[in-house]
């Protein structure tokens, strides 16, 4: 096997790999659909790796076959994204999980600590006040809010 | 382009799936021409299209039966023997019973679509097992998948059908990238996309790779098929989809994956290093899946969920007669006839089922078949027929269908097997536990529907569909010999 | 010619068809009898047809008529093994079928599950049918049981009547009993037939007849303990169907179920498949001499208890079903008369012959006797009717037939084959081994002739002389039955009188029946001894002698004292055999039965229990895995994978 | 080295794609995977389906996404975007199918049959449009089937609560008529293919 094939094939398995991760981890539905894409495109590799190292063209001619059952994944797979995000207004994968075992507690997204940056800023302590030992968080929407211990 | 005569020669052998095609693409073209008046969504205009698609695939399977030589005929693409012969049989068999089944219940507003789209699924079934290449296993494979996420979202519109497709979607998008992962590391042994010389190579080569793209391909179809553990999305999409379409799931993709599997296994030219690790595999999967689905399905109150997971604990039956395929290097026919039986049996008791809930998708709970038979007579008989095809129970054609897996394992003597038929044995037991359950509840005394009046069983195809399916048990087991 | 034998099955099978659709539609049902007529007329013309054209021919054909089942090395045909016995039979169980389904048509008009009995015939003679043909011991067994299944059906036809649901409870329990013992022997033979050889063939096959045959000399060689048993099992199923002693008990209470049925199943058909299976396994039994021995016995003492306990029933049909029992006595008696191996052969054409005649006369009495009760408004009970030869006067001239049949007067068709029986016992009484068992047989015999012409001749004088006494059911105009049920029974009286007499004198039977494998025909037909005949004649006029004294001097509800009281006690309580019964097998097994239920409850019920909720637990573990989460799925999925391929790394 | 640097381009592209909050960059580093593999399957002699695949990703497929994408999105972070499912679980099952595969992949050693030759467009039509015709229809007819299936159901979103009734039985007569709609489109798509199924 030349250098390049075995190059061409570790690469496809890594993306495939990384396809495999994207689709178990990420929560956003389009970047599931974007990680099966991923693996697809790792199988496409594979077969044009293959087949150029056999010279033949079927290798080639499979890798469009898949480039285009994933243009059709991905054209339906768009079109149930929108109409679900028309539903529920979310992009996540666990806001559709309505149909389980009937005894079974709805799977609530324990909230995840939002570690938003959290600006905080010295501020002057206005006149006639004691100075605050705690710092002082700027909101979104410019009110200030005085953190309590 | 040149349409040479060997072109035109390799049609004969996918001659069903091009009729399928051809009448479906009709269907949608003639939709085209239907006025777009309020008229369109009314009821009887849906049950045109289904009448007519049930009518076209009379019409292909008769042409075909009497049609069909016995030439074995081969082309770079198709190929024609017993398996494909068998399996496109049993792919018009799904096709009508299913079609029969959607005649009250397709969705008027797509029934154009719906139709031709059910067409092209039974056309892409008929394709799998004519397949002799893995580009045409693929696609075919495909135009079963795609054609189903369709179907799913429109034959029920509301959020849980909604979920069902995305599961089905995006599992379905997963497993067959996966399964297309081990076909290119098989090709990458193989030098070439035909079947037999995939096998062929592999039957050379003893490498790693040959493992893991055989166990990728064999983990792709898994899913197909509902093995454990690719089986979680059965439950949850067969409980978000209308029972017509729970009922095709339960059968065409399952007959798809496992013709494709008895495909790749290959039989005699499978690399002997490679048959224990194959056999180990499918036993380990084969009893995993029969005792969960048996298991869960016991816990069920909801007819949808339970029939889900029977039909994976089905699934694991017919593993092993892959499995025991592998080992005697034999026929196919243990997994073909169980199959049928399953195709016959699962779809009566749909059809039976769902009269209940006809214009509604609310689930059919199992209380609703308290005393089914002592409010219409033949609905509960024909019922009773078919779950007590599914135990396997003599007089019925699941009893054949056990009978053959149970001879597949018993015959080679091989220790792995008989170990495995005795598990089975085990779980046929179990499963009997929940399918007697529903006899007692159909058979029983005190009614469901009392004070229910049985408006809602108006739904008469379904009622003749589950009639038809009890009687063809009935005549299978008295007439074995047929397949 | 002999592939129209599967005509027989088909059109019952239609018949049978046709009756369920009738039943499940409730449409036409007052249309359901044709069906089945039809059948039964296409039937019985082709069993006669074959009958008549394969004498002297072909004598053991074997026709494959459907392959069941055929996979790898697994052939299950069903074959048809058409010989004498087989064509004798097949030919008693068409006509007389025909004969009561057309008398059956008017006596069951109006009944509300007309439509459900006519289907139930058509199932029974099916069964019945294809048990006599098949040529397998295997299929033979499932045939047998939907017999007894139909049976079943049949005497609980009146399910709403408690006695009639119990009767059929209690003989399909008994029928079971014997059945289970039948379907061990079968088991048996099927080991001890695969340790002689005969590997090579297809399991089921191994029990075809032929391949019996030829096996068992090998065994009884080799294993003749295990073919003993063999015997012993057949020999017990065989005496559950036809009612022998101690498995009698079953038949009296069968007539809880229409007079056709009694006739047709309890009295011709069915319960002689008992004997039809000793002649058809008579090459077995020819090499386990114990077990005939045990069937005469059993028959000689059946023989005997029968006629006794009819003495002093006052139910007509019992005394009929009695009579039924005692007769089916004698044809075990013939086969006892087989212990001796030469005699085999002449026993099973005497056996044949008198299963032939008994099928015409006592079908003719039993639906005489529902032509009495069809006057009588259902009633039955001799006691309350009386003088019925002015009423009914075709049934009376149709009954003395019968009775003359069955007692044995000379020209009428019971004579000629009970002395070919008695004849048969005659031949051995010097031979030094079986010499006294012979005679005590013959008096046995005898005795049963006495009794039946005494009880037989009670019954008639009882029912149609005397002063005429009419119970309240009947109803201010007890009527004559129609001609459509009269015409069955004129034909059957013809039979009861001319066909012994023709069989007798063309001599014919023996050459029919005999090609059996192993048997050869000794050329030494029995001739009853002149004194024989004088004997058996002098008995039945000293039996009508008896029963006319009995009621002319005592009248009909005589006071009975000192023995002859007692011994009507005892014999009207039918030798409290039922209690017997009851108290050897009943009573120790439900004692039996409560202790295992204890032991039940308390351990194995516990264990199962515990072990039944193990799946549950699995699956309530489970389904918590079910989440709804569709990453979760699809990381189980990976898992699966990562998992599967790192099982081809350990192994590879 | 040109193999080799696309390579390293495409790992780390990945490595982006699974690592970026935002969305939106994992999109655009997804885009660059795929660019970097297009250089891969010129290095491998498959330039036609390096431009396909350019065409056909980067030039539609990712511009959809990213379309939807921000159709989508929120004028902040959400929730599911910060955290991931499972990440050890998924990095370990990803890190052992990766060695599993390393480990096949070295271990192989497959001879090519021939020298080499360039490869030629010309050869892989001509294989495309005689043996393999068939999957080409069967492909034509999936991509009918697909536009269908995303008209249809993207259409369900325009139309609202009133569905949720269910079952298509029970459909007000006031909704569009879809069947033509999208049938037209299907014939479309129909006509653009040679030949056609029929």
């Amino acid at each position: 096997m030349n250098p390049a094939t075995f190059q061409t094939l570790m690469l496809a398995a890594t993306l495939f790999a990384i396809g495999i991760v994207g689709f178990l981890s990420r929560k956003n539905m389009i970047l599931m659909f974007l990680s099966v894409e991923l693996m697809l495109a790792a199988v496409a590799m594979n077969f044009i790796a293959f087949g150029a190292h056999y010279q033949n063209y079927q290798g080639q001619l499979f890798a469009v076959l898949i480039l285009t059952i994933a243009s059709c994944e991905a054209a339906i797979g768009l079109a149930l994204v929108v109409s679900l995000f028309k539903r529920k207004a979310t992009l996540d994968i666990a806001a559709w999980s309505d149909l389980r075992e009937t005894d079974r507690e709805a799977n609530v997204e324990v909230p995840v600590e939002q570690n938003e940056p959290i600006e905080s800023y010295p501020v002057l302590t206005p006149a006639g006040t004691d100075p605050l030992v705690n710092p002082v968080r700027v909101s979104k929407d410019g009110a200030l809010d005085t953190l309590k211990a | 382009m040149i349409i040479t005569q060997e072109m035109l020669n390799n049609l004969i052998p996918v001659f069903p799936a091009l009729g399928l095609i051809a009448a479906g693409c009709i269907l949608l073209a003639i939709g085209l021409f239907q006025a777009p008046s309020p008229q369109a969504a009314n009821e009887s205009h849906g049950h045109g299209w289904a009448w007519g698609s049930l009518a076209v695939l009379l019409v292909i399977w008769g042409s075909w039966l009497f049609s069909s030589t016995q030439v074995e005929y081969a082309s770079s693409l198709f190929r024609t023997d017993l398996l494909s012969r068998s399996g496109t049989h049993l792919a018009l068999l799904a096709g009508c019973l299913i079609t029969a089944l959607t005649i009250n219940k397709a969705p008027s507003r797509h029934a154009c679509e719906f139709h031709s789209c059910l067409l092209f699924l039974i056309a892409g079934l008929a394709l799998v097992t004519a397949s002799s290449n893995l580009t045409s296993l693929y696609l075919s494979l495909e135009l079963i998948s795609i054609p189903t996420v369709l179907l799913l979202s429109i034959s029920r519109r509301d959020n849980a059908g909604r979920e069902a497709t995305l599961k089905y979607f995006a599992l379905s998008a997963f497993s067959s990238a996966i399964f297309l992962m081990g076909a290119s590391y098989l090709f990458g042994l193989a030098g070439t996309t035909s079947i037999d010389g995939l096998v062929r190579a592999i039957g050379a080569n003893s490498s790693t790779m040959a493992y893991i793209g055989f166990v990728l391909v064999i983990a792709g179809l898994a899913f197909r098929v509902t093995a454990v553990p690719f089986h979680f999305y059965a439950s949850d999409v067969f409980s978000g989809s209308s029972l017509p379409m729970a009922a095709m799931l339960s059968t065409i993709p399952k007959i798809a994956g496992f013709v494709a599997m008895i495909k790749l296994l290959g039989g005699p030219t499978l690399n002997a290093a490679l048959v224990p690790v194959a056999l180990t595999t499918l036993i380990l999967l084969a009893l995993a899946t029969m005792t969960l689905g048996n298991c869960l399905a016991l816990v069920q109150s909801q007819c949808r969920k339970l029939l889900a997971y029977s039909s994976i604990a089905h699934s694991g039956y017919i593993m092993l007669g892959l499995a025991a395929l592998l080992v005697q290097g034999a026929s196919s026919r243990a997994v073909l006839v169980y199959l049928a039986a399953y195709v016959i049996m699962t779809i009566g008791f749909f059809a039976g089922i769902s009269t209940l809930r006809a214009r509604t998708d609310q689930d059919v709970e199992l209380n609703d078949l308290n005393g089914l038979t002592s409010t219409n007579l033949w609905l509960g008989i024909s019922l009773s027929i078919c779950v007590l095809s599914l135990i396997g129970i003599p007089i019925t054609a699941g009893f054949w269908a056990k009978f053959e897996i149970f001879r597949g394992l018993l015959t080679p003597g091989d220790r792995l097997l008989l170990f495995a038929a005795v598990f089975m044995a085990i779980n046929a037991a179990i499963g009997a536990i929940y399918y007697v359950d529903i006899l007692i509840r159909l058979n029983s005394s005190t009614t469901a529907w009392k004070n229910v009046s049985l408006t809602t069983l108006t739904d008469k195809p379904a009622i003749v569909t589950c009639v038809f399916c009890a009687c063809m048990t009935l005549v299978w087991f008295i007439v074995p010999t047929w397949m | 010619m002999l592939n129209l034998v599967w005509l027989i099955p088909l059109v019952l099978m239609l018949a049978l068809l046709a009756g369920v659709l009738i039943c499940l539609f409730r449409k036409g049902a007052e249309l359901a009898h044709v069906p089945t007529i039809v059948g039964l007329s296409i039937s019985s013309a082709v069993s006669l047809i074959l009958l008549f054209t394969s004498q002297g021919g072909v004598h053991v054909a074997i026709t494959e008529g459907y392959t069941w089942l055929s996979l790898g090395g697994m052939h299950v045909p069903i074959t048809a093994r058409l010989d004498g016995i087989g064509l004798i039979q097949l030919n008693v169980v068409t006509c007389i079928s025909l004969l009561v389904a057309v008398y059956a048509r008017g006596y069951m008009l109006g009944d509300p599950g007309y439509a459900r009995f006519f289907a139930i015939i058509s199932a029974f003679v099916f069964a019945m049918v294809m048990l006599v043909l098949v040529g397998n011991l295997f299929v033979l067994y499932a045939f047998w049981e939907g017999v007894g299944l139909c049976s079943y059906l049949l005497i609980g036809h009146w399910y709403r009547r408690p006695s009639a649901a119990k009767a059929a409870m209690k003989a399909f329990l008994v029928n079971r009993l014997a059945d289970c013992a039948f379907l061990v022997g079968i088991l048996l033979l099927w080991h001890g037939i695969g340790l002689v050889g005969a590997e090579n063939l297809a399991t089921v096959g191994r029990l075809d007849f032929d391949v019996i045959f030829d096996a068992v000399p090998a065994l009884a060689q080799r294993q003749p303990d295990l073919l003993w048993w063999v015997g012993l099992l057949l020999l017990i199923g065989a005496i559950g169907k036809s009612a022998q002693f101690p498995f009698h008990v079953w038949l009296p209470d069968a007539m809880e179920g229409p007079t056709p049925v009694s006739a047709l199943i309890h009295a011709t058909t069915m319960v002689t498949a008992g004997v039809y299976l000793l002649a058809r396994m008579s090459p077995l039994l020819l090499l386990t001499p114990d077990v005939l021995l045990i069937a005469g016995w059993l028959g000689a003492i059946t023989a005997v208890l029968g006629g006794l306990i009819a003495l002093f029933q006052d139910d007509l049909k019992r005394v009929l079903a009695y009579s039924t029992v005692s007769q089916l006595g004698l044809l075990f008696l013939a086969f006892g008369a087989g212990v001796n191996g030469e005699l085999l052969p002449l026993a099973v054409v005497a056996a044949m012959f008198h299963l032939i005649t008994h099928a015409f006369f006592k079908a003719l009495l039993f639906l005489t006797a529902g032509n009495v009760m069809h006057a009588m408004g259902d009633c039955i009970d001799m006691r309350k009717f009386g003088g019925l030869r002015k009423v009914l006067p075709s049934t009376h001239i149709l009954f003395l037939i019968g009775a003359l049949a069955l007692v044995g007067a000379p020209p009428l068709a019971g004579f000629w084959s009970k002395e070919g029986i008695l004849g048969l016992l005659t031949l051995e009484i010097g031979n030094p081994q079986y010499g006294s068992v012979f005679a005590i047989w013959l008096f046995m015999g005898l005795l049963s002739t006495l009794l039946t012409a005494i009880y037989t001749f009670r019954a008639y004088l009882r029912t149609f002389w005397g002063d005429v006494k009419l119970p309240a059911q009947a109803g201010a105009h007890p009527h004559e039955a129609t001609a459509m049920m009269l015409a069955p029974l004129y034909i059957l009286a013809v039979g009861s009188a001319l066909i012994g007499l023709v069989i007798a004198s063309t001599g014919a039977l023996a050459e029919f029946v005999l090609p059996i494998p192993f048997l050869t025909d000794p050329h030494a037909h029995p001739h009853a001894g002149w004194w024989l005949v004088i004997a058996s004649v002098g008995l039945v006029m000293a039996g009508a002698t008896i029963a006319y004294y009995s009621i002319s001097t005592s009248g009909v509800a005589a006071k009975r004292s000192g023995v002859p009281a007692r011994f009507a006690e005892l014999t009207s309580n039918r030798f409290y055999l039922d209690e017997v019964f009851y108290f050897c097998l009943v009573a120790p097994t439900q004692h039996l039965s409560k202790m295992v239920g204890i032991f039940d409850s308390q351990f194995i019920d516990r264990v199962i229990r515990r072990g039944a909720t193990i799946p549950s637990a699995i699956g309530g573990r489970l389904r918590t895995y079910q989440t709804g989460v569709l990453p979760n799925y699809a990381l189980t999925m990976a898992l699966g994978i990562v998992a599967l391929v790192a099982l081809a790394f350990l192994r590879g | 080295m040109l193999l080799f640097f696309y390579s390293c381009l495409a790992v780390f592209a990945g490595v982006g794609f699974l690592a970026f909050r935002q969305p939106i960059y994992s999109a655009l580093s997804f885009a660059a995977v795929v660019l970097a593999t297009c250089g891969v399957f010129v290095m491998n002699d498959a330039p036609y389906l390096a431009a396909a695949t350019m065409i056909v990703y980067t030039g539609a497929t990712i511009i959809v996404f990213l379309f939807v994408l921000m159709f989508a999105q929120r004028s902040r972070l959400q929730l599911y975007d910060l955290s991931r499912n499972a990440p050890v679980w998924s990095i370990v099952i990803g890190m052992l199918l990766f060695s599993f595969l390393f480990a096949a992949i070295r271990e192989i050693s497959i001879e090519p049959p021939a020298p080499h030759v360039p490869s030629q467009v010309a050869e892989l039509g001509k294989l495309m449009f005689t043996d393999f015709i068939w999957t080409v229809e069967i492909v034509g007819l999936l991509l009918l089937v697909a536009t269908i299936a995303a008209i249809v159901i993207a259409q369900d979103a325009q139309n609202d609560p009133a569905e949720k009734t269910e079952s298509g039985i029970n459909v007000s007569p006031a909704l569009v008529p879809v069947p033509s709609a999208s049938a037209q489109t299907a014939k479309r798509v129909a006509s653009a293919r040679p030949g056609g199924n029929r």
